[in-house]
């Protein structure tokens, strides 16, 4: 190792840390829309990368719309772009929890199937309208480069952004799911549905609602993802296993417990690839995971419940 | 922990979910062939005690002796094995198979894998099946499938399948709940039948039913003991009537 | 006797069917090409034969065959490719007498865990023992943890992920992504000639039919009856004093130990394998042979995968653009309407006879197809509450 | 418009062509007017992205070829089949247009993963693969033709470039996970530490769909080397370029070269996330010379005006040619004869300029050229060298 003064080693360290944080909003975001509709609802949605690849074409279409025909709206359009993407995805959400989901609730497994075989249809579809290629919309220029605290420190901004978007994300989810009366509704209907049909909810209603916010927030994920990654058809298929250990490693009833277990599984990752290799890293992050599950298949927040 | 001649000896028996104390310092002593009857109001932990007897709750605290052998840390087919059966409060029998097949499957004999393997229904076992089919009187039903057996029937194939282990404890929780009267009677019977030779412990809330079959009676309230004796003395108690029977 | 193995007189003429389709039909009406490529299709449905009765029979859903069938072609691969590189047939090398890839990625001499494998009886052992023994240990891990339903079937998933990625991070020792190629001749046997092609069909589907035989006399015995009954009421069998945990790590095993068969045999028909055999895809795709082909029925599994592939196949080469919609849409089609896949259909037109049947299907708009499916999801096929 | 651009190659067999009987005596698909030959790409899949240009250029030569009067006076017709980006199925494909469809040629693969799948099929059923894309050597085969670079002829000029106009020391190695850049890194390794006298501070290989690259760009924030040496493929070249200016290491404050990013890949990337960084290349759209330019306006005409031509592209549009002159040279479509006649051929319409077959080993001689980056996703070309022999079994560099 060359010599290096106190202060570099120190900015590697906070640059380091920033690393594990800005990766530790990526799971988070790509995990937030599967805990409700996994870890509240229990329904196995192996779609949820392609509602994430379609929040990303979204941006990319709003991008290429303001370039050809609104190029004065460049800087703002992002945001906006954002929000059309959580509906776009929402509304898909919508239309496949009515003709798919709302069959299958008592049948986890067959959802797990019947879900992997919507994500296959949803690939096709955006290769047949997108093309093979991967597509990259071009990002407000306040998005690029990097915020420079000291000489040596550089944070991306767009890992900044990313970071901020989630919070106010898990923020939002937090308030709807223990603070508002939707909430209370859907987590009633969660936990016996007989019941809550019983008291007047409409639980076919909670249900639909529930997933298509769901895949919104996968949406959003998606359209924040641009800004660190390219979107191609099946770029969906990257994301879905670390995104269920995610919610299955933290105990799917708790939001906190995906939310500690997005953060340890994003600083294990950053520590393994800082010492150990590139693909051996994440072997031995998804090792331990799996060995941990092993240990505790309730994951980390389960409460012990009278079952 | 100490030894006595109680076939069953629970002591200081405590389980608590994240803090909430299900059951608190349960003390509960079978003699052998006696059938006790346990009542309390919902929520009392009578269900919770049945699930540690037979594993399929660990306590917190506490031992519960069989025979003078710990239960608690074993498993749950080691504790079966031992000759204790379960039988659960919503009828749990094998829907798509049929009467003779649930019950071939409850027999005591290649319950591990190599031995489910050399298993073979010898005439010794549809014996045995013949004889507790007409136990639980559903000797004509034996070739349908459980499915579409009437709610009383499931319970009794439950029992019918406990029987065929042949166990010294049998552990029925609310074997009688969404009964006919006459199914009620029926069942009664059977209990009473069954009890000889074997102890039998009976979660109910019917109590014209208990009176009929209880040797001696176990009010639980809030995870403790509330009072113990027989039906006449329990009728009479104060705290009991205060508590659960009302006036 | 006669009755558990060959499941009585219907479940011998099914058989049989099967036997005259495998035997004559395709041999005698395809070229070598095409009847390789069903060769191929048919070491899937050794995976798809071992989910029927881990999953189908047993409700345990594994979404990892792909690691087993990996493992036991790995092990062939292994040994055929120890025997394509004598020291003659590799002199360019830098290190002659060791595989190329390893000389590729300067390795100079064989890696300890290879030179077992230069014996055809330990590698033919190993072909079942090692997916075996790998499915015992994360099965007894799991399962005496109570790890059931879909956090089997996920852990099971980031096992073939981690396998896969495995494999790629320790190309030296593996072959890496490119996998191990260029396999020639097994024994001194070369096994890329046609007349072998033929031998290695003939030779899987007779393993095929026998497995077979072997699970219908196992699920039809008390092994079977108690997997059904664990998957319907595992608290009921637990408490008549059977150790479910080994049951299910029995059958785990069992499944793994026929895709490892399966891996094989693909190995010595194709002449290769990768990672891409290994991964999160292609185990979903044999569980999804298994679901069109009717998860409750051996014979239907065989069906389906042959009917999938052959699409599969069929379908890339006319129309490349759309074929994904067609799969994407049949596995849909499959697990919300037909849940017991073809076989179930079959057995409800047998039952109902064919015309009540086919009336009843015209007749049903898609709203009451669905309530069909919850009639046929009523019986076997209920998912227990996981 | 096209003839003109090849009156000179095929004047002679405009005429009717020789008998089938003599050029074809291995039962070929080739009738009096057609010769019958096979395109193995994957058009969908992870790969597809990769491959699309490819097809595109065998397609263009293809076309352009039959509009001069095919070769020895039949028209070629292709086979498409598709690879899936699923090596199995790459195998099968390939056995079935050899086996069933007798082809006599094959346009295809891409990754080495997918030839090395197809070779042992192409070797046994003696058939003919013109393989286009750069790849990691280390192999020779009579059925095959390496229309692309193999690792020395991209690496070692490359490196050489960098270390006399920068007077670069460090090397930081990068590469995504698999065989091309795992042996490439090992050949670049040698040449910086025993020619070069340079050292390489760090070798790091990510799986491939990796996007999460904030560890690695810290480490080399952390070694500070003269040059940045990164063979990422594929999705993860966007998220590592997009990442890399992200924290701060653009074109002007550090140095990159890189041999897997051609304008195909910069298509993805966007200009703006590689302004500055260098690739190492045989060839770039924007070469000036006359071939390229009537190749590129060709390409466009086809493919619509945002069409994008890499080195990948530029080597699959050269395998139907080299085909063609060798088939005319040999005077059969006969595999053996393809085989022997292929030595010494010349395409001196060749948009990069000029290439020659080798007269032993299948592989082509060409020149190397280093490109800069810039906004528009285009490369202006720095340095051009000399005609370097291919060399798959490089000694010293094992």
């Amino acid at each position: 190792m060359l010599a290096y003064s106190a202060s570099e080693l120190w900015s590697i360290f906070i640059m380091q840390g920033f690393a594990g944080l800005s990766l530790f909003s990526v799971l988070l975001l790509m995990a937030l829309g599967l805990a409700i509709i996994f870890g509240q609802m229990g329904v196995v949605n192996l779609a949820h990368g392609e509602f994430m690849a379609l929040g990303a074409y979204v941006v990319y279409l709003c991008s290429t719309l303001v370039q050809n025909h609104a190029p004065a709206l460049q800087p703002y359009y992002f945001l906006v772009a954002i929000a059309i993407a959580f509906v776009a995805a929402a509304l898909l959400g919508l239309l496949v929890e009515w003709s798919l989901i709302r069959y299958l609730y008592r049948r986890p497994l067959d959802t797990l199937l019947a879900t992997w075989g919507l994500s296959l249809v949803l690939q096709q579809a955006f290769r047949s309208t997108f093309g093979a290629r991967e597509v990259t919309p071009t990002l407000p220029d306040w998005l690029m480069g990097s915020f420079k605290p000291t000489e040596s420190i550089d944070i991306p901004i767009n890992g900044v952004f990313v970071m901020a978007l989630t919070l106010v994300l898990t923020g939002a989810v937090w308030l709807f799911l223990y603070r508002s009366r939707a909430g209370l509704h859907m987590r009633a209907t969660v936990q016996n549905r007989a019941m809550s049909g019983a008291i007047g909810i409409n639980t076919g209603l909670v249900d639909r609602l529930a997933f298509s916010l769901g895949c919104g927030i996968a949406g959003v994920a998606g359209a924040a993802f641009t800004t660190i990654g390219s979107t191609g058809p099946d770029s969906g298929s990257r994301y879905i296993v670390d995104t269920f250990l995610v919610v299955v490693f933290g105990g799917t009833a708790s939001l906190l417990g995906t939310i500690a277990s997005a953060f340890g599984i994003a600083q294990g990752q950053s520590v393994c690839e800082f010492f150990l290799q590139g693909t051996m890293g994440k072997v031995a992050v998804l090792l331990g995971i799996v060995v941990i599950l092993m240990i505790r298949p309730q994951g980390l927040f389960a409460s012990k419940v009278r079952s | 922990m100490s030894n006595t001649s109680f076939l069953l000896a629970i002591e200081d028996l405590t389980v608590s979910f994240d803090g909430f104390k299900a059951v608190e310092g349960l003390n509960l002593y079978l003699e052998q062939g006696e059938l006790r009857v346990i009542i309390g109001p919902n929520g009392a932990g009578k269900t919770t005690v049945l699930d540690m007897i037979c594993g399929k709750t660990r306590p917190t605290a506490g031992s519960i002796m069989f025979r003078n052998r710990e239960l608690v840390g074993l498993r749950e087919h080691e504790i079966v094995r031992a000759g204790i059966g379960r039988k659960f409060q919503t009828p749990s029998i094998y829907e798509n198979l049929t009467v003779r097949e649930n019950l071939e499957l409850s027999y005591p004999r290649g319950r591990t894998v190599l031995g489910s393997l050399a298993f073979r229904v010898t005439a010794e076992v549809n014996e045995r099946v013949g004889k507790v089919a007409s136990e639980i009187g559903l000797s004509e039903q034996l070739e349908i499938e459980g499915a579409f057996l009437s709610h009383g029937q499931k319970q009794w194939l439950e029992i019918g399948m406990l029987l065929m282990q042949e166990p010294d404890l049998l552990m029925l929780d609310e074997p009688v709940a969404g009964m006919s009267p006459p199914e009620r009677e029926k069942t009664a019977a059977l209990i009473r039948r069954i009890s000889a030779g074997r102890a039998i412990i009976v979660i109910e809330h019917d109590m014209e039913f208990v009176s009929r079959i209880a040797d001696k009676v176990t009010v639980l309230h809030l995870g403790k003991i509330l009072a113990e004796g027989s039906m006449a003395e329990i009728q009479r108690h104060p705290k009991v009537i205060d508590v659960y029977l009302g006036h | 006797m006669f009755k558990r193995f060959f499941g009585g007189r219907s479940g011998l003429t099914n058989l049989a069917l099967l036997a005259i389709l495998l035997f004559a039909v395709l041999p005698l009406s395809l070229d070598i090409f095409r009847l390789n490529l069903v060769g191929k299709y048919l070491t899937y449905a050794f995976v798809a034969l071992g989910l029927v009765v881990l999953w189908g029979k047993g409700g345990v859903l594994s979404l990892g065959q792909g690691v087993f069938f990996g493992l036991g072609g790995y092990c062939m691969a292994m040994f055929l490719k120890l025997e394509a590189s004598d020291p003659i047939s590799t002199k360019i090398q830098s290190t002659p007498g060791i595989p190329d890839f390893m000389d590729w990625n300067q390795l100079k001499a064989l890696p300890a865990f290879w030179v077992p494998f230069k014996s055809l009886p330990f590698s033919l052992l190993a072909v079942v023992v090692v997916p075996s023994v790998v499915a015992f240990i994360v099965g007894l891990a799991m399962f005496k943890r109570r790890v059931g339903g879909v956090y089997f079937a996920i852990i099971t998933q980031a096992l073939a992920l981690i396998l896969s990625l495995g494999i790629d991070g320790n190309q030296g020792v593996t072959g890496g992504r490119n996998g191990i190629t260029d396999l020639r001749t097994l024994w001194g046997w070369d096994i890329r000639a046609q007349s072998s092609q033929y031998i290695l069909y003939f030779v899987t589907c007779f393993l095929l039919l026998a497995t077979i035989v072997g699970l219908q006399w196992l699920l039809s015995g008390r092994m079977g009856k108690t997997l059904g009954a664990i998957r319907d009421r595992e608290d009921r069998v637990r408490f008549s004093g059977y150790d479910v945990d080994l049951f299910k790590v029995s059958a785990f095993v069992l499944a793994a130990g026929i895709a490892g068969v399966g891996g094989a045999l693909f190995v010595l028909q194709v002449g290769f394998i990768s990672p891409s055999l290994v991964g999160i895809v292609p185990s979903i795709e044999m569980v999804i042979f298994a679901a069109v082909g009717g998860r409750h029925s051996l014979l239907g599994a065989v069906y389906g995968t042959l009917i999938v592939n052959t699409g599969k196949s069929l379908f890339s080469e006319t129309f490349p653009q759309l074929w994904l919609f067609a799969m994407g849409g049949l596995f849909i089609a499959v697990v919300v309407l037909f849940p017991n896949g073809l076989a179930g259909i079959w057995d409800l037109a047998r039952r109902q006879g064919w015309s009540k049947f086919v009336r009843a299907k015209a007749g049903t708009a898609a709203a009451d197809a669905v309530g069909l499916a919850s009639t046929l999801s009523a019986n076997p096929a209920k998912e227990g509450k996981s | 418009m096209a003839t003109a651009l090849l009156a000179a190659g095929s004047a002679a067999s405009l005429a009717a062509g020789p008998p089938t009987a003599t050029v074809n005596t291995t039962g070929l698909a080739v009738t009096d007017d057609t010769v019958t030959v096979g395109q193995l790409h994957s058009a969908t899949g992870t790969m597809a992205i990769s491959e699309t240009g490819s097809i595109q250029a065998e397609q263009l030569a293809i076309e352009q070829i039959n509009e001069a009067g095919g070769i020895l006076g039949r028209k070629i017709k292709i086979i498409v089949e598709d690879g899936a980006s699923d090596w199995p199925t790459f195998a099968e494909k390939a056995k079935k247009l050899l086996v069933n469809d007798k082809v006599a040629a094959v346009f295809g693969c891409w990754t080495s993963a997918s030839r090395k799948a197809v070779l042992p099929v192409f070797e046994k059923e003696n058939g003919m693969l013109y393989y286009p894309t750069f790849y990691e050597g280390l192999e020779q085969s009579k059925n095959v033709i390496y229309t692309g670079q193999e690792a020395t002829q991209q690496i070692i000029a490359g490196l050489d470039w960098m270390a006399k106009q920068k007077k670069a020391k460090t090397f930081y190695l990068i590469g995504s996970d698999y065989i091309w850049p795992r042996t490439s890194n090992k050949i670049a390794r040698k040449h910086i530490e025993n020619v070069l006298k340079g050292e390489v501070v760090g070798e790091e290989y990510y799986a491939l769909g990796h996007t999460q690259f904030g560890s690695l760009i810290n480490k080399i924030k952390l070694k500070k080397p003269d040059v940045i040496y990164a063979i990422v493929v594929g999705g993860s070249n966007v998220s590592f370029y997009k990442q890399l200016k992200a924290a701060g290491i653009t074109g002007d404050k550090a140095t990159l070269l890189t041999i897997s990013v051609t304008e195909d890949e910069a298509l993805g990337i966007g200009g703006e996330n590689l302004v500055g960084f260098y690739s190492a290349m045989k060839y770039f759209q924007s070469l000036d010379n006359p071939n390229n330019k009537k190749f590129v306006e060709a390409f466009k005409k086809k493919y619509g005006d945002k069409a994008v031509i890499g080195d990948v592209t530029q080597a699959a549009y050269l395998g139907p040619w080299l085909w063609k002159l060798t088939v005319e040279k040999a005077g059969s479509f006969d595999i053996d004869k393809v085989a022997a006649a292929s030595a010494g051929v010349e395409f001196k319409e060749a948009p990069e300029g000029y290439v020659r077959i080798h007269d032993s080993n299948h592989h082509l001689w060409s020149k190397l050229r280093i490109g800069q980056w810039s906004t528009d996703g285009q490369a202006k070309v720095l340095y051009e060298s000399e005609l370097i022999e291919p060399n798959p079994f490089p000694k010293g560099y094992q």
